[in-house]
């Protein structure tokens, strides 16, 4: 099963337990990303995710597709916010879930890892200074660019573990 | 020869360009010529390196031959999650 | 802040996102183990587990604060469950927050293992030809034993990844 | 010289002696010499190696030294999460 959503309204994880559950599953792994206070050292008050809406479901969707290729996993899903965000906010929930950790860990840490280098979302941080920044990550730039060249390496370059 | 093409933008060139979306009569043949037609016009500052477009909502390479009716969307660096 | 708990009731995700809450925390991973309906083969009704709940407590909040001590984490909890569970039941919750996503996934990830490597709880299989069993993992067995007698060597022998 | 002890027993080894706890006077001086002792009287099928011990709620060398009063527990292989 997979399941990539995008949302104006607030993200709860137990709407995707719903959809997970399963009595096949030992394990569940769920990854969100919420809004920091701050960023790069700035004090962010709020900030606005902004869509291709068409192609970032298609995006996101085509990631759980390749996760569940990849990993023994029985269901994966995703669901990105959008819109105006205040601190503490969730922005990104992905849940996972396999008969074994090893897997579920493995697929959820690929899935965020994706999302945030491939699907079309773009961030706007508003902080505390009055300024406001379109936020982007030359890593994730360089890497969806590579993504794109070589349409068979999937291989993301992970920061230090 | 020239064809109808319509533009979305999104994020910092959404608000460079003023706005979210154009049709455009171009001699461009391909995305990278458009865009490059459209960054001199509107001072986009993204390079195209830094950039993958989209043609009719599937990513599409920069050479690729543009064609009547086409939605074109350039795709600054992401920032979701 | 770091919290093992057991518990005879049933387990909600929402009870450890409370207490990890903090504008400084972008990343926010959790591992759930659920009640599987099959385990090496056999078909599983239902199970119990039974703790030596002093030491189990004791134990639990150490590898907690092994985890805040050796990953860039903010909060670190993890809840078990004891007594009669169904198949899909929550036996067991780890929630991490930190500022990014790594030391998120890893001190998650190093938390689950270290428990059910190390943490004096022990769980009867029923099954659904009407057999029992008291389990063990030998591996966990083995990497207990060495915990034990190397006291500064927590490194545990990870399955494939 | 003998001490008492109280012996605790979960999972697997509780079923084997069929009870949670018992006060014991012993002439075992460690950990290892009381497992021995009632692994022999009970039957009990855990070689010390598959076991750790815990005396009053901490880990303990199995061969350490047995006070009065001792609370002794033998851990089987866990199974926790």
């Amino acid at each position: 099963m997979n399941r990539f959503t995008l949302s104006e309204k607030p993200l709860f994880a137990e709407t995707l337990l719903a959809e997970a559950a399963t009595p096949r599953a030992g394990a569940y792994v769920t990854f969100e990303g919420w809004v920091r206070d701050h960023n790069e050292g700035r004090e962010v008050l709020s900030l606005e995710y902004e869509a291709y809406e068409a192609l970032a479901v298609k995006e996101g969707n085509a990631i759980l597709c390749e996760a569940l290729d990849r990993f023994e996993v029985l269901s994966a899903q995703c669901a990105h916010r959008l819109g105006r965000l205040e601190v503490g906010n969730v922005a990104v929930i992905v849940a996972v879930t396999a008969e074994h950790r090893d897997a579920a860990f493995d697929a959820c840490r690929y899935i965020i890892d994706e999302v945030k280098a491939r699907v079309p979302i773009w961030k706007k941080e508003y902080y505390t200074d009055g300024e406001s920044e379109w936020v982007n990550c030359p890593r994730c730039a360089a890497h969806a660019h590579r993504h794109h060249n070589h349409a068979h390496d999937h291989a993301h370059p992970r920061t230090a573990r | 020869m020239t064809r109808n093409v319509r533009v979305q933008y999104f994020g910092i060139l959404r608000e460079q360009r003023g706005c979210g979306e154009e049709s455009r009569e171009t001699g461009a043949a391909s995305p990278l010529d458009l865009y490059r037609e459209l960054a001199g016009e509107h001072g986009f500052s993204l390079d195209p390196e830094n950039l993958r477009v989209a043609v009719n909502d599937e990513f599409r390479d920069w050479d690729s031959i543009l064609a009547e009716g086409d939605k074109v969307v350039f795709i600054p660096p992401v920032a979701g999650g």
